[in-house]
């Protein structure tokens, strides 16, 4: 293809996930989270913080995504910084994490999803749980046009095969991030899918 | 194919992303024991199913999973208002149903 | 046969002088081309043979492309003699015949609707349009979700206006247009705009929107449904001009539009004017002979008689004038038309009939002639005999019928107006605005207006701009207009009864005569004279012809035609392949599978699947040679003798927190959490509120306050909703918070008398002994180097621990148990094995040997009820309710068959009395049944009425082919009955 | 249950009752008497519909034909009101009519005679329900379509063609096999196929092992089937008419009277109704009824939707259902593939649905039949069904004295049209229930003695 892929699929390596549950109208919950994680939880629904590897997603009114690098322990730490009603759970075995670049990543996301992921809707910052083909799924967008996309681990099959399928009219190609930062374009030879 | 603010996302957000969970404000109640099997099974069963505006419970699944209520008119179809489970119910607007 | 480039199938086949494209269903007349676009009722082909073949397209609507395949979707041979008979089959005929012989007649040897089904089979054979395709779809499908700011439904001159007003707005802008080319009609006529042919108008609209940020256009794509809150589905062709089979990528894609505003410029639909014999090929719409004219060159005959009640249809008289053909005459119905169009026909020597109506076309295989007669004033009657003018085409124009079905499906009805002679629009609310023909605008420069203002509007409704309009409208060189009559069914010398066939639906054969006899006996609704009838039912949708049989059924009524008023027209405007709605959610994507960790081992060591949820489970592991029940015995012998290893990560797994985690639990389950010791597990039992078994599972206490649940692996959602459901909306002041980790954990059961044994191997940090780790406790530790949690359950009796692992190493963990148990033989086992070996020590599968209307007493689980809770559970007062503790109900009991090699089906029906008549009292059924290896017999559980009372009776199974299995009622627990294995 | 079809009987004598009423029917061609609608006949003299009655006015260019019905205005007062002109208030009205005698009927109908459900649903005849009490109730009005048409003298165009359920796992299997056993003990018709069995009855149907869902085999009804529905709601009309029945159409009822109790008659658009029994029949607004009445039902209306395709040649010849893969499918005698979609998640009255309904169903639809993908939808509607918790009917009196409901159908009420009819008209004669609809009063919500047939429904509720 002379003009390059319109869309590049990028699996990240393992990393660490968590789920956390508390009351972010506290700021000793939003402070205990940024002294443990580094990172704040977002109290904009719909947004995510980040700071170097870290992450945190807004899943709903007092429920967040946390990610970091592998073998980070957050659990025991999370615990001790927090007091009164919260939950961490690990969670790093049920996510996959792809991230999806290229001129039209964005119409894999409209093939899959109902939601308005206009970039004047949908700016970087953003992320929003949604319908992903016949699976449910995280999508983020980031700073460089690109978007991440997180899904449980038993529909990972079924869901790297929908993204190919949906970026074949495009151009696909399949690569891999490191396991260090969800997005960092690690330019590893990419390979064609078909 | 509604479109449903969610009031937690604060975004309007398709129908497929969410789950009617039947009619809203049907308390379970505080001391089954001392009903009597028709006191019990019209807790269970029995529903208003109004034409017109309707109070619903609905759940963002694929989304905040919260549950929250909903004022909408089974007829037009148009969500009147979405408002928080716990909050009471907002009165239907009056006498224009048809 | 040969066509250009830009041709329809249509206008290429009037070219080559085609001009019988069917045969009527009914009648077998012939028929032609009427239309030339969505309207056309008569010209249906299938295109092409094989699995690609497409049946029942319109030639006016299929783009040709080099070696196109066509023939008509044909009648067959029963309408030759349907054409003579058909004069006895009215409307409705079918509802009075073909009801077969009294009994009395037939005594009893026939079967009362044998006739009809005889008649029937013939009656199939001959309806129908096209064929399946012979073979599966070569093609693929997708849909695709946009949202915009303003979807403008239509490009023809207010369409375009309005998308240009709108799109300088800024605003995200989709305009969707069923041609291939954006412009409407204004690619049919031979209008100009500033001076110009409006071609340039069009093009330079196009080249200004195709080039604005946010604006995306769709040509040949027809929005086919218009449904709540704005949301609307287009069918986009992308590829069915170039061939039939999609050479690369998706042959049609289904927009799935979220539209803040939408701009209906869906135009109007010229109107047939309905007179004897109006179906011979020949009568055609005038505005199609003028595209076919104007548009692709091609002239539909020699010599046009225009017959028309308004003044635009002169423009076909002046088109065809200026091509250098022949009008025979224009008959008008208005008593003294006037008017700049009627001037320059009449200025062009044209000779002018007014005051007369073409009150029946001559000729039989096509149009030879028109017979006209002048109309009496109600337009009820004639004043003169008919006289006979030749020509071969007769272009008729009754008026235009606004394209409202897109507005009709929101379910906003239609009004009639009288000073427009049509249906408009009703009130669509704040959503949605009309504009152009479709509103009612009869010249360009108001389609253009109209446009311009909707597209202001609608943006500033979605917050763009400021609502006034910025747009132009170039000069249009229309002369004004005089009001059009209304005539909907041109009177005849006969009456409407005796009149040769006046048709109002073609595709259908619904002829006046047919209105009124439905009206004649009682079908007075337009709804019971649509179906009565089958006005409109056709592929067309009555596009053209509705209008006219609401107006005839008004007059044979008596009333307005506001009363009478229209039926509501259904989702899609114009068909829609099913693949299209489908997408990709076929095949390979037709519902997702869900995969474990260890997928892949299972795959390349031989598993056959069983479907569990959207789970995919090994069922077995056969081994060469092996019948499924050989395997099946050796998993479970290897399990009860030495060790085998399940794949159990399927199961629901919810971890639960909080200082009021224990209360919730109580809540939820039959039995008590708050007690269980830190490290310990407990079996519970979930209730739906009507006391009827829901869910069960094993939930282990971690920590003070927090515990991990575990459901069945089909409930697993279910359940998890339903948990969130009680806290969020009944509980909320409880301290508890609910995270899903069914997908974190990866789950191998390691099970038999040397589990132990094979563990140790690879876990050395905790202490398997069986005091130190007893049945019924959890541990952490690491298995294989992986921190891991193992509990000691077990769902087969025997010793068993289950050891979970974070799932990104489940395969890694699963390897390392595997290579330890070589040595012991350790076997992989599927779910058969697995069932079996639970039904061996009588545990019940929810949903299996439960259904939803069995009650803890039934299952005979009474053990895990605990009634004198603070709280209660959920489901606890049902069990109280009289039908709940009636003494007869279901009981789950276990069979033994009387001959040990018998299996029972699953699903058999057990009775008393085998040999009784039909209704046949039934005791129960049988729920799980399977071969035990270890038994050396069948075994089975069922469920049997006052069964635990029952033990030692004998049941009977009758089965399909007349045997019956005669069974012993036993206690359901057929092995290790005290439950020792499992604590060793 | 010794129930059965004892029954029966006593329609055939009714019958020949109604036989004697039409011998003087040759005298019966001033249609201006029956078009006035005022006359105040018992027995309407009615022409009796046939091949020769179709000859003698085609000769006549069918300008004679009588009105099918007439046009009433109506009494001030009836023994009976039923709400509701649909196939199950018209057939109640007719067996009332005629088995019962009680001609003092109103059918009162505030759009036009079998314009909800009975014109919307898919037509799909069958009475393989797993419960003892349901499979007695539809079976028995299974065994009355193949007389009906001849009962009525209306074509209903019954077409016993079989009806197939698929089994795609082996928990679906399990249910089958269960439920063609109770079948088959109650006297019903059933059996099971496999795989090659299905390919051979239905040569189009995805039989891959290879499939998502894989046709593991299915049960298969031989005796059920199609009808035509609009036939079902106007021969149903027009046999109730000319038994003297009032049908008052465009006539809404607004108000349900009640004093002391006791119900007095109906408000409706065209004046008050006094009647001493008040019989709803309305389906999906049966629930806006009882509310009339200050009564709550366990129901909740819902769209159910349906489709057509296009019309094609015959390449399906019997009604294949799959619960798992969701949809149900037959062709009509027009050839268009008459496609039955699920139930929406909520409540709504406005005879459309989600489209995501409509979009899961073509999934399916396209999986089973991949040679149907090229084929095209020509219309999709939906109609307002009233779904009970059990997935049955409820037929019975009300704490309400004189106020009757019989609904709860949900999305399966047009194969039982007759014997729901008649049940409910008997129940209504002898202020009781007819046994066959004992099990269905509104009492098993507050026993528990719920029949659960939502295995046998058919659809996705």
């Amino acid at each position: 293809m002379s003009d390059g892929p319109g869309v590049v699929m990028r699996e990240s390596g393992a990393r660490g996930w968590w789920n956390l549950r508390g009351d972010g109208d506290e700021p000793r919950f939003r402070d205990g989270v940024a002294a443990v994680v580094g990172v704040s939880p977002p109290i904009e629904p719909c947004t995510w913080h980040a700071a170097g590897d870290r992450r945190a997603y807004w899943l709903g009114p007092d429920e967040w995504l946390l990610t970091a690098e592998h073998g980070t322990e957050f659990e025991s730490p999370l615990r001790g910084a927090l007091h009164g009603r919260c939950s961490i759970v690990d969670v790093s075995g049920a996510q996959i994490l792809v991230n999806l670049s290229g001129a039209q990543a964005g119409e894999v996301l409209r093939k899959s999803s109902p939601y308005d992921f206009h970039p004047r809707r949908f700016p970087p910052g953003r992320c929003v749980q949604t319908n992903f083909a016949k699976a449910t799924a995280l999508v983020a967008a980031n700073a460089d046009a690109s978007f991440d996309v997180v899904f449980r681990r038993s529909y990972a099959d079924y869901l790297r095969g929908w993204i190919a399928d949906a970026g074949r009219e495009y151009g696909f190609l399949r690569g891999s991030l490191g396991t260090d930062h969800p997005t960092r374009r690690q330019r590893q030879p990419a390979q064609d899918d078909d | 194919m509604l479109l449903i603010p969610c009031p937690f996302c604060r975004e309007d957000r398709s129908e497929e992303e969410f789950s009617c969970a039947g009619e809203a404000h049907i308390a379970r109640p505080e001391k089954p024991a001392e009903l009597s099997d028709h006191e019990w099974g019209d807790y269970l069963f029995m529903r208003t199913n109004p034409r017109g505006p309707h109070r619903e419970l609905w759940v963002h699944t694929a989304g905040c999973r919260r549950y929250f209520n909903v004022l909408r008119d089974t007829v037009s179809y148009e969500v009147l208002v979405v408002y928080e489970v716990g909050q009471p119910p907002p009165d239907p607007p009056g006498g224009d149903e048809s | 046969m040969h066509g250009f480039a830009g041709d329809t199938l249509a206008s290429a086949l009037l070219a080559n002088g085609v001009s019988r494209v069917a045969t009527s269903f009914k009648y077998g007349r012939p028929r032609g081309v009427v239309g030339h676009g969505a309207e056309e009722p008569n010209a249906i082909v299938q295109l092409g043979q094989g699995g690609a073949s497409v049946p029942n397209l319109r030639a006016t609507q299929v783009e040709l492309y080099d070696g196109l395949d066509a023939r008509p979707c044909s009648r067959s041979k029963a309408q030759r003699l349907a054409g003579t008979f058909g004069r006895f089959m009215p409307a409705g005929f079918y509802y009075k015949t073909f009801m077969g012989a009294p009994q009395r007649w037939t005594a009893g040897v026939a079967r009362p609707t044998a006739l009809w089904t005889a008649s029937e089979h013939v009656l199939r054979r001959a309806t129908g349009l096209g064929r399946v395709p012979a073979g599966n779809d070569p093609d693929t499908y997708d849909r695709f979700n946009r949202h915009c700011d303003v979807l403008v439904v239509g490009a023809g001159p207010a369409g375009l206006a309005a998308a240009l007003e709108a799109a300088r707005s800024g605003a995200r802008i989709l305009i969707a247009d069923e041609q291939a080319e954006l412009g409407g009609s204004l690619l049919d006529g031979s209008y100009s705009l500033g001076g110009e042919h409006a071609s340039k108008w069009v093009a330079d609209a196009v080249a200004e929107l195709a080039s604005s940020a946010d604006v995306d256009l769709l040509p040949r794509s027809t929005v086919a449904g218009y449904y709540d809150h704005n949301f609307l589905t287009i069918v986009e062709r992308r590829t069915d001009h170039l061939g039939l089979v999609a050479a690369n990528g998706t042959r049609q894609r289904l927009h799935r539009v979220r539209a803040g505003q939408v701009v209906l410029a869906t135009g109007a639909i010229e109107r047939p004017l309905v007179f004897a014999n109006n179906d011979r090929p020949g009568v055609m719409m005038a505005s199609s002979v003028s595209s076919y004219l104007n548009r692709y060159a091609v002239a539909v005959g020699d010599e046009l008689l225009l017959f028309t009640a308004n003044d635009h249809a002169y423009r076909t008289a002046l088109d065809w004038q200026r091509a250098g053909l022949a009008v025979a005459a224009v008959v008008d119905c208005r008593e003294a038309p006037e008017g700049g169009l009627v001037d320059a026909v009449r200025g062009a020597g044209t000779r002018v009939i007014t005051g007369h109506a073409v009150t029946e076309a001559s000729g039989r295989r096509r149009v030879t002639g028109a017979m006209i007669a002048p109309l009496g004033p109600g337009a009820d009657s004639l004043t003169a005999a008919p006289q006979h003018i030749a020509c071969d085409v007769i272009a008729c124009s009754g008026g235009w019928s606004p394209t409202l079905h897109l507005s009709s499906q929101t379910g906003t009805r239609p009004r009639w107006h009288e000073s427009a002679v049509a249906f408009l629009p009703g009130d669509l609310g704040k959503r949605a605005l009309c504009a152009g023909a479709v509103a009612g605008a009869r010249s360009l420069r108001d389609c253009l207006e109209q446009g311009a203002l909707a597209g202001a509007t609608a943006a500033s409704r979605a917050g763009f701009g400021s609502g006034r309009t910025t747009f132009t409208a170039p000069e249009t060189d229309e002369p004004s207009q005089a009001p059009s009559r209304a005539l909907f069914l041109v009177p005849h010398p006969k009456p409407v009864s005796r009149a040769p066939k006046q048709f109002v639906d073609f595709q259908l054969d619904v002829t006046a005569a047919d209105i009124e006899l439905a009206a004649r006996e009682g079908y007075t609704s337009v709804e019971h004279v649509k179906r009565y009838t089958a006005l409109g039912f056709g592929t067309d949708q009555g596009k053209l012809g509705n209008v006219n049989g609401v107006a005839i059924l008004a007059r044979t009524l008596d009333q307005d035609i506001a009363t009478t008023g229209t039926t509501m027209f259904r989702p899609a405007y114009t068909p829609v392949t099913f693949g299209a709605i489908a997408g990709r959610d076929v095949g390979e994507f037709h519902d997702p599978e869900r995969h474990t960790p260890m997928h892949a081992w299972h795959a390349s060591h031989g598993a056959m699947w069983e479907d569990v949820g959207r789970w995919k489970r090994p069922w077995y592991y056969p081994r060469p040679g092996e019948t499924m029940q050989d395997a099946v015995n050796r998993e479970c012998l290897a399990a009860r003798d030495a060790v085998a290893v399940l794949d159990a990560s399927t199961l629901g797994k919810t971890d639960i927190q909080g200082t009021d985690a224990a209360e919730f639990l109580d809540r939820v389950y039959t039995i008590g959490f708050r007690k269980l010791a830190v490290g310990r597990c407990r079996y519970g039992l979930m209730l739906r509120e009507d006391g009827t078994i829901f869910d069960d599972g094993v939930t282990a206490r971690l920590a003070e306050n927090r515990y991990l649940m575990h459901t069945t692996t089909g409930n697993a959602e279910a359940v998890f909703a339903w948990l969130e459901r009680w806290h969020q909306t009944e509980w909320p002041e409880l301290d508890v918070y609910l995270t899903s980790v069914t997908d974190h954990w990866a789950t191998t059961a390691l099970v038999g008398p040397e589990s132990r044994a094979v563990l140790a191997r690879v876990c050395d940090d905790i202490d398997l002994s069986r005091d130190a780790f007893r049945f019924m406790d959890v541990r952490e530790g690491h298995v294989a180097g992986i921190a891991a949690r193992v509990f000691r359950i077990s769902f087969s009796g025997e010793l068993s621990f289950e050891v979970n692992v974070c799932a990104q190493h489940g395969r890694q963990v699963w390897d390392a148990i595997v290579e330890a148990g070589g040595e012991f033989g350790i076997t992989p086992y599927g779910t058969e094995a697995m069932h079996v070996l639970r039904a061996e020590k009588g545990f019940i599968i929810v949903g299996q040997d439960s259904d939803t209307t069995t009650t803890p007493h039934d299952a005979g689980m009474d053990w895990v009820v605990r009634r004198n809770k603070p709280f209660g559970f959920l489901g606890d007062r049902s069990l109280d309710v009289s039908d709940h503790r009636r003494e007869d109900r279901l009981q789950l009991v276990g069979l033994a068959t009387t001959d040990e090699d018998t299996v029972l089906p699953e699903g058999g029906q057990l009775v008393d009395k085998p040999e009784a008549e039909a209704p046949v009292p039934m005791a129960g059924h049988v729920t799980s049944s399977y071969h035990s290896a270890r038994l050396g017999r069948s075994i089975a559980l069922a469920m049997v009425k006052s069964g635990t009372t029952r033990l030692g009776d004998t049941l009977h199974c009758p089965l399909a082919d007349g045997r019956t299995v005669s069974a012993k009622i036993v206690s359901p627990v057929f092995y290790d009955p005290d439950g020792e294995r499992q604590n060793v | 249950m010794e129930i059965s079809l004892t029954t029966v009987p006593r329609v055939r004598k009714a019958r020949k009752r109604s036989r004697m009423s039409r011998t003087n029917t040759s005298r019966a061609e001033n249609c201006d008497e029956i078009r006035s609608g005022t006359t105040d006949v018992r027995r309407l003299p009615v022409e009796k519909y046939s091949l020769f009655s179709l000859v003698k006015h085609g000769r006549r260019h069918h300008e004679t034909w009588q009105r099918a019905w007439r046009d009433p205005s109506p009494k001030q007062s009836y023994d009976t009101v039923i709400v509701g002109g649909g196939g199950h208030g018209l057939a109640t009205a007719y067996y009332l009519a005629k088995v019962h005698g009680v001609q003092d009927v109103a059918v009162v109908e505030k759009g036009y005679l079998g314009g909800g459900n009975t014109g919307r649903n898919t037509t799909i005849v069958r009475s393989n329900y797993l419960r003892d009490e349901a499979a007695h109730l539809y079976d028995f009005a299974l065994k009355m379509w193949p007389g009906l048409s001849q009962d009525l003298n209306f074509n209903v165009m019954f077409s016993p063609r079989g009806v197939l359920s698929l089994g795609h796992t082996l928990h679906d299997m399990r249910e089958i096999e269960r439920r063609v056993n109770a079948n088959r003990l109650n006297g019903i018709d059933g059996r099971m196929l496999d795989t090659a069995d299905v390919q051979k009855q239905v040569p189009l149907l995805n039989c891959s092992p290879d499939a998502r869902y894989p046709v593991l085999g299915a049960s298969w009804q031989p005796s059920g089937g199609v009808a035509r529905h609009d036939a079902v709601a106007w021969g149903f009309a027009r046999a109730a008419d000319s038994h003297g029945v009032d049908l008052l159409q465009q006539t809404e009822v607004t108000g349900i009277r009640v004093r002391n109790g006791t119900v007095e008659g109906v408000e409706t658009s065209r004046g008050f109704i006094a009647a001493r029994k008040v019989a709803c029949v309305a389906a999906g607004h049966s629930g806006v009824l009882a509310a009339m009445a200050g009564l709550r039902l366990p129901i909740e209306s819902r769209p159910l939707q349906a489709l057509v395709s296009e019309p094609l040649k015959p390449c399906l010849d019997t009604v294949v259902m799959s619960n798992a893969v969701h949809c149900y499918i037959s062709q009509s005698d027009k050839g268009d593939l008459v496609i039955g979609a699920g139930a929406d998640r909520y409540n709504g009255y406005g005879q459309r649905g989600s489209f995501s309904t409509i979009e899961h169903t073509l999934e399916a639809v396209c999986e089973l039949f991949p040679s149907f993908s090229r084929v095209r939808m020509n219309r999709h509607w939906g109609g307002i069904v009233d779904i009970c918790p059990d997935a049955c009917p409820i037929i019975g009196p009300t704490p309400v004295e004189g106020l009757y409901f019989n609904c709860g159908w949900g999305t399966g009420g047009f194969k039982a049209t007759p014997g729901s009819g008649y049940v409910f008209a008997d129940t209504l004669a002898n202020e009781r229930p007819h046994p066959l609809a004992a099990p269905f009063t509104l009492e098993r919500f507050a026993s528990g003695a719920l029949v659960d047939e939502h295995g046998a429904a058919g659809v996705a509720h």
